[in-house]
């Protein structure tokens, strides 16, 4: 009888199969669901929302290929860091903040901290605090929307660490309009992303399809993102019918960076706790958060520092919302 | 209190005298060199962190604070050194923490006399060197057990490196939130400053990154010699 | 202090008794005499110093928030009521005060006063000048602030927010874009709106206090 | 917003004692590995801190109205002794709350926060109302930040750090993460 | 009846079970050689009873049981002893075996015995009986049967709990057992209750089956209380806590075992070896094994004389596909891969499966993103990313603070991780570390 089986034996510890998503298809999957996001912001913005999320991305990549370790590009997580910094810069950036954005969120955000899966601070946002607190008036500085699509929004070229030029058509967002003029915004505007604002904040609807895309495929939490638009706008309806000044739920859930933050970067699997009833908790945290920012605070946007300041909560959340061990409760000695 | 051992170790006759628990003897150069250098008040003990932070977002401030540290460091080692034999035991925190006060009072004093305008943006922060855990370390770890030469040539070591390090970080942070130095325009009017250094989470980074610096090359020196060995 | 088990040296060099309380009482009253006695003397020689410079400070915000009076005079803020006469009281600083100024003929051109309110991070505090009987700013200075370099404080830097005040009319009201034809309209500072805000509301305050409070002195003189 | 909730939101967030004005940055670096260690240094710090206030306070109103510029050493003299008696009679009294948090209260001897609250608290003229909101805010900010860098360096303690950053360059890192998310809190309270 | 018929957690791998699952159980032949280890079981492994030379007839035994917590092992093939030595075991290591030379001419039957008459037996002599037919566990474990027929005096047992779960992947030995034996089940369930003196008995079976699940219903006696509960179909439903859950809706607490809270859960299998013993007389020395796997040309059912050498099995069903890579006792998810292929079957190997490569786990290994997919999967509700990063840090003692006790390794978590992490792996080799240093310390 012959052997049955020539060659050597693979022996792994059980189990011996394992379901088919992996890091990197879940990573990948986002990027792509990222591309119609990109699509619109250049629908909008024209070339100008091109260059500055390629420079973003540029820097993220360079850096992770630099200081990291060997081979981690592919796994496609600073791809995304790349792209949702970019999303999050208005259309004007001097492509050498945006890079120099990029090289800091995945260097102090990131590896650092010893790359993939071990940071507490969501890094694309990291990098954007860093390049909001460095250059807080090119970083909000917001170009209009529309006009032809080869057209640049700002001094894009800006030699670096030079001061750009800012003589580019620019218009208050929906939120600064609100805060300090205390305007309103047509909501069709609103849904549609016809205003000012940065690149990502424009397409609630792409971005909410994209997220829904990845909810269904389960690469994000989709409690988190419910947990996050369910308490902007169950808060900021209980404000607004107590002081009819204060906006409405519709005008918070669709303005400024709420649907990016909700649904791409607060759900970052990374920075976000473990457990289910932690994730409803780190998202109403985060609502409550964009709403008293946005309402009593000194900044017009408060979506990022929301995120942030809950991302230094999360090991905590973790603790707090551990599930109780099978066999341990009160059912247990019954 | 058990009763001290009658066997004394025996000192020999003429040497200084070598109390246990002591500083081991050392040249003055390498009393000075060891603050600077391989004890760092800042970059290596970590010491005195309060004012670190605080008041390097411009040179002229890290300068000051730092030359302030230095003067109260050199005093107070000198007073807590030549009275340490008449400083009872009980009462030494106490009585180094009043002569530790004494000279960032006057400290305080001098300065506002002298530039007013650094000694207003320092703030409160010049009295809160009283705090610092570098100054009573000092008095209590060095001077309380050494004459009153090495007691002021650590002080002038250890000042000197907290000096040079709050230069570093203020040169740092003032150049790239600024840039300017001394408030000089250094780089020129189309840089574009970064306002995010001069902030409190430029603080932290910017001695962050000396940390990393410094710990890449004492890292590299390691891996060095042991490749050679 | 009983003896601290957090600082000990090695047993060896312990002292083999304690020390009488005494001792350790004379001690300390000798460290502190010495050190009162080397911070008071030290207090006297720079305190010219020292007041000079505050006192310069000081003339130098009333001179430029009043648009150079030649003289002025100091109002202090005791029990709601404005005197004359300084309380006594080692640190003057502490204490509420207003100076009226006078031209070379002796008109009052106006008052100045301080005040301090929240920014965009910190407390800012400016001297304010003003007409008492119009509301009509003289001007203001800032005399301290935390905001942002390159943003916020731009309400000290910028000569163009800090020039359209004068021969405003408060309450002010702080505008984006072109100021409006109304004596009240004051134009914000693009990238510093809050600052902005921040010194308007700050005069603001600062007028609807002190208003009553100068008319009451005033109507006292006249008595 | 009232002046007491300006004071205390502004303590807490806006302008957080340890992430904002660096006071107290030697424990925030130097005892926040555990997270209940950090708890209860927080708890100690906050019962010192309004020891302080009320001690500063009366400082400042009865004895050194003739005499500011000996104000430093007095507060430290008084910090000083007052955590000592502080420490003897939490010891004699209250042995449980002793043994949970007797241990830091030398530490806190040296911790600039106490003297910092003590001369802010001064500088900026606070009445005993205020220095008492002032001192509630300052000890909550500062537990605040000491657990949350003590539940994230708990978490670093199991990933993979690079070598150059564990011992204490990702400290410093987090410390600049966290001090940049209470940015967000900026101008609260300046805003009708 | 309960309507709980489930647990939280858990995972739905694929289940291959179409495989076999309408295959009719077949007889392999006689191998030329049986190899019989003498640790088959949980506790003590049996005591030899025979020496090279001898001749031995199918049913014989050549170790006898060592101790309470042990059993004999009987030769499934009549033949000569020529070997007692060391030899691979399924598990990895080597076990003292015992090797056989199949006599070729030899009728292969048993030698005459008496059929116990369970009926007049008292609970003693049917303990004794199950025990020197050397029954064990047939779901895995392989724990002794008799020691759960006779549990301490101070609980009471109320329910029995028949486990036809069934989850692994691939595995159909105990679908086919109940879809064709019914009656043999259910003879053997009768005997353990009349032997335990309990009156209720769930059979609980997973939904796909429902052919075991009506032919069952079909054979139910009608003077038994005995209730068929078809389960949601779940990985680790089998899994003895997860069942008693889903049947019971109790939680056996941490660290107890089942019969804390009156209940005793049993393979079908196991139930049906003990069956055979009271009506053939037979001891276990056969069993019925699924054979699968798509790097398998021809998957089936078999009825395995226990000691047969894997390689003959694999060549009886015609032998692996080119791309085959891995040999698994058990199912994918808790089996045990193969390096040697002359490891016999044992009484408690439930299948073989054949993986092809692009079915393994191979690949690489990504840092843990705390999706929090393990906590989501694990059955028993631990946190498994917190426990791997522990793991690899070696802080062990921080894992007993997270209840790595009540892990029970399904491997759950390990199989949804995406970044590959060999968590189960790596809490088995922390609770061997664990419990090194606790007898080193000892
Ligand atoms: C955007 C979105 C919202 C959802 N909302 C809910 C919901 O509110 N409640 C719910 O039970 N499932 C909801 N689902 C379905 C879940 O994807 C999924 O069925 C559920 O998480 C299963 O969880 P379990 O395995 O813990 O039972 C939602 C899915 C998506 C994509
Ligand atoms: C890092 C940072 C610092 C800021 N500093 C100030 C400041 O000092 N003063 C201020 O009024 N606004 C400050 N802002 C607030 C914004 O610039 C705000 O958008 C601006 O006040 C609105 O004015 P605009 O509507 O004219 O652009 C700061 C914002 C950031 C991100
Ligand atoms: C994760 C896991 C899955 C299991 N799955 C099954 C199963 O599907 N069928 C089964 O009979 N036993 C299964 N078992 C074993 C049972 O827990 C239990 O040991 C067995 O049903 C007891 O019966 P036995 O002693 O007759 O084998 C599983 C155990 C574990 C830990
Ligand atoms: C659903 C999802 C959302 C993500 N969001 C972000 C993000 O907001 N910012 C970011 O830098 N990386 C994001 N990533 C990528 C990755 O998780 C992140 O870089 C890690 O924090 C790196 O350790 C996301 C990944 C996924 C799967
Ligand atoms: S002897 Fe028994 S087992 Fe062998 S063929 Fe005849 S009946 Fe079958
Ligand atoms: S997991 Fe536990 S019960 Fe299951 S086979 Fe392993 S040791 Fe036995
Ligand atoms: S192997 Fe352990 S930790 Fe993982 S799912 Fe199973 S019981 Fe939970
Ligand atoms: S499933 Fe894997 S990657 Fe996800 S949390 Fe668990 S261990 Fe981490
Ligand atoms: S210097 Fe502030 S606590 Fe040490």
């Amino acid at each position: 009888m012959s052997t049955p089986l020539a060659r050597k034996l693979l022996v792994t510890a059980s189990p011996h199969v394992r379901s088919q998503d992996s890091t990197p298809v879940i990573m990948w999957n986002v990027v792509g669901a990222l591309v119609p996001v990109i699509a619109a912001a250049a629908w909008f913005f024209g070339v100008s929302a091109l260059l500055v999320i390629a420079a973003t991305a540029l820097g993220a990549l360079l850096t992770e290929r630099v200081i990291g370790r060997g081979g981690t590009i592919a796994d496609g997580s600073a791809m995304i860091t790349g792209l949702l910094l970019g999303l999050t810069l208005p259309a004007g950036s001097p492509l050498w903040m945006a890079f120099l954005g990029g090289v800091f969120g995945i260097g102090f955000g990131k590896l650092v901290w010893g790359g993939l899966g071990q940071n507490v601070f969501n890094p694309a946002l990291v990098g954007r605090a860093f390049l909001q607190a460095a250059f807080p008036v090119a970083i909000t500085t917001w170009p209009t929307p529309g006009g032809a699509f080869w057209t640049l929004k700002g001094d894009l070229f800006a030699f670096p660490f030079t001061r750009p030029n800012t003589d580019a058509i620019t218009s208050a967002t929906p939120l600064g309009l609100l805060k300090f003029e205390g305007k309103g915004t047509e909501l069709l505007n609103l849904v549609v992303g016809n205003t000012g604002g940065s690149l990502g904040e424009t397409a609630a609807l792409v971005i909410l399809a994209g997220g829904a895309f990845l909810a269904y495929k389960r690469y994000l939490n989709w409690r988190i993102p419910a947990s996050i638009l369910l308490t902007v706008a169950v808060f900021s309806t209980v404000i607004h019918l107590v002081d009819a000044r204060r906006p409405d739920a519709l005008f918070m859930l669709f303005s400024g960076g709420l649907m990016l933050g909700a649904v791409y970067m607060a759900t970052d699997m990374v920075t976000s706790p473990v457990t289910n009833r932690g994730r409803w908790l780190f998202g109403a945290g985060i609502g409550v958060l964009v709403v008293v920012i946005r309402i009593w605070g000194g900044l017009p946007e408060g979506v990022m520092y929301a995120i942030l300041f809950m991302n230094a909560l999360v090991p905590f959340i973790n603790r707090a919302t551990q599930p109780r061990v099978f066999g341990t409760g009160r059912q247990a000695a019954a | 209190m058990t009763a001290v051992p009658s066997v004394q170790p025996v000192q020999p006759a003429g040497a200084s005298a070598f109390v246990p628990g002591s500083p081991p003897p050392a040249t003055l150069a390498a009393d000075i060199w060891r603050g600077i250098a391989r004890e760092n008040p800042v970059l290596v003990q970590f010491l005195g962190m309060c004012p670190t932070m605080a008041v390097t977002n411009t040179l002229a401030n890290g300068i000051a604070m730092g030359v302030a540290t230095l003067f109260v460091l050199v005093g107070s080692g000198l007073i807590v050194s030549l009275f340490r034999k008449y400083i009872a035991h009980e009462v030494r925190i106490t009585s180094y923490i009043l002569i530790i006060a004494t000279f960032v009072t006057l400290a305080d004093m001098i300065l506002a006399a002298t530039f007013p305008a650094i000694s207003k943006a320092l703030g409160p922060f010049m009295p809160l060197n009283v705090a610092n855990g570098l100054l009573l370390g000092r008095a209590e770890a060095f001077a309380a057990k050494v004459g009153p030469v090495r007691a002021v040539a650590d002080g002038f070591g250890m000042g000197m490196g907290f000096t040079l390090s709050l230069v570093l970080l203020s040169a740092t942070r003032e150049l790239l939130g600024g840039g300017s130095l001394l408030n000089q325009d250094i780089l020129g009017p189309r840089f574009e400053p970064w306002v995010f250094m001069v902030m409190p989470p430029g603080g932290f980074l910017t001695l962050g990154i000396a940390l990393l610096g410094l710990a890449f090359i004492i890292e590299r020196r390691r891996r060095r010699t042991q490749e050679a060995a | 202090m009983t003896a601290t088990h957090h600082h000990g040296p090695p047993a060896a060099i312990q002292p083999s008794k304690s020390t009488p309380a005494w001792r350790l009482l004379l001690t300390l009253a000798l460290a502190g005499a010495m050190s009162g006695w080397l911070v008071v003397t030290v207090y006297k020689v720079t305190l010219p110093a020292v007041r000079k410079y505050a006192a310069e400070q000081v003339n130098a915000a009333v001179r430029e928030v009043l648009k150079a009076p030649a003289r002025w005079d100091t109002l202090y803020l005791v029990n709601d009521a404005l005197t004359r006469t300084a309380p006594d009281k080692a640190d003057l600083a502490d204490i509420p005060k207003t100076y009226v100024g006078f031209d070379a003929s002796g008109n009052r051109l106006g008052v100045a006063i301080t005040a301090a309110e929240p920014g965009f991070q910190e407390l800012v505090t400016l001297m304010i000048g003003f007409d008492p009987k119009s509301g009509t700013l003289i001007g203001f200075k800032v005399l301290e602030h935390k905001e942002t370099p390159g943003l916020g404080d731009k309400i000290e830097r910028d000569t163009a927010f800090g020039g359209q005040f004068t021969g405003r009319v408060a309450p002010l009201r702080g505008v984006k874009g072109r100021a409006g034809k109304p004596p009240s309209e004051v134009q914000t500072i693009t990238g510093a709106t809050i600052s902005s805000r921040a010194v308007i509301r700050i005069i603001n305050h600062a007028v609807a206090r002190w208003r009553p409070l100068l008319e009451a002195w005033d109507r006292g003189r006249t008595q | 917003m009232s002046n007491l909730a300006w004071i205390f939101v502004s303590t807490v967030l806006v302008n957080n004692f340890t992430l904002v004005m660096f006071l107290g940055l030697c424990s925030f670096f130097g005892v926040t590995a555990k997270i209940e260690t950090a708890w209860r240094l927080g708890l100690a710090n906050t019962f010192v801190l309004l020891l302080t206030a009320v001690g500063a306070w009366a400082l400042n109103t009865y004895v050194l109205t003739q005499t500011p510029f000996l104000r430093t050493i007095a507060f430290i003299v008084v910090i000083g002794s007052g955590v000592q008696i502080t420490e003897m009679a939490v010891k004699k009294y209250f042995p449980v709350l002793f043994r949970q948090l007797g241990i830091y209260l030398p530490l806190i001897t040296t911790n600039c926060a106490i003297l910092g609250l003590a001369l802010f608290q001064t500088s900026r003229h606070y009445n005993l109302a205020e220095a008492l909101v002032f001192a509630i805010g300052a000890g909550v900010g500062l537990t605040l930040a000491l657990a949350l860098m003590a539940s994230i360096r708990e978490r670093i303690e199991v990933a993979e750090v690079p070598v150059i950053a564990r011992r204490m360059g990702l400290v410093l890192v987090i410390a600049s993460c966290l001090s940049m998310a209470f940015m967000g809190f900026a101008g609260m309270g300046s805003v009708p | 009846m309960k309507l709980s018929s489930g647990f939280r957690h858990g995972v739905h791998p694929r289940e291959e079970k179409e495989l076999t699952s309408r295959l009719p159980i077949r007889r392999m032949p006689f191998p030329d050689e049986i190899v019989l280890p003498l640790r088959q079981h949980a506790g003590n492994p049996a005591k030899l009873c025979v020496e090279v030379g001898d001749h031995v007839e199918r049913g014989d035994p050549v170790g006898r049981a060592d101790g309470w917590v042990s059993v004999p092992i009987h030769a499934s093939a009549s033949g000569t002893v020529t070997d007692i030595g060391w030899w691979p075991h399924p598990d990895g290591s080597m076990a003292m075996s015992v090797r056989i030379a199949v006599d070729r001419y030899a009728p292969q039957v048993p030698r005459p015995r008496m059929v116990p008459h369970w009926e007049g037996l008292s609970t003693d002599d049917v303990v004794r009986a199950v025990q020197d037919a050397g029954v064990v566990g047939l779901g895995g474990a392989a724990f002794p049967t008799h020691v759960k027929l006779a549990p301490p005096r101070d609980y009471a047992v109320h329910t029995l709990i028949i486990n036809g779960a069934e989850c692994e992947p691939y595995l159909t030995s105990d679908h086919r057992t109940m879809a064709e034996y019914p009656a043999r089940v259910l003879f053997g369930i009768r005997v353990m209750m009349h032997a335990m003196d309990v009156d209720k008995c769930v059979v609980g079976v997973e939904r796909n089956k429902p052919d075991a699940i009506a032919a069952l219903r079909q054979a139910l006696p009608s003077d038994l209380a005995i209730t068929i509960l078809p389960l949601t179909v779940k990985y680790p439903q089998g899994a003895e806590k997860m069942l008693i859950q889903a049947v019971t809706g109790i939680e056996v607490p941490s660290g107890k075992l089942p019969v804390s809270v009156g209940v005793v859960v049993q393979n079908v299998g196991s139930v049906a070896a003990i069956a055979e013993v009271f009506e053939t007389g037979l001891p276990l020395i056969e069993r019925i094994v699924t054979v699968s796997g798509h790097g398998l040309r021809r998957p089936a059912n078999l009825i395995v004389p226990v000691g047969t050498k894997l390689r003959d099995l694999l060549a009886f069903c015609d032998g692996v596909t080119p791309d085959a890579a891995e040999v698994i006792v058990g199912g994918p998810m808790m089996g045990q891969a193969q390096a040697n292929l002359d490891a016999p079957v044992l009484k408690g190997t439930t299948g073989v499966v054949v993986l092809e490569r692009h079915e393994t786990r191979l690949g690489q290994v990504y840092p843990c993103i705390h999706c929090g997919r393990c906590l989501e999967a694990c059955p028993v509700f631990l946190n498994p990313s917190l426990l791997g990063d522990f793991a690899r840090v070696a802080r062990y003692d921080d894992m007993v603070d997270l209840h790595l006790a009540d892990c029970m390794l399904c491997g759950s978590c390990a199989y949804v991780c995406p970044s590959n992490i060999p968590l189960a792996q790596l809490f088995q080799a922390s609770k061997v570390a664990l419990r090194r240093t606790k007898t080193g310390a000892a």
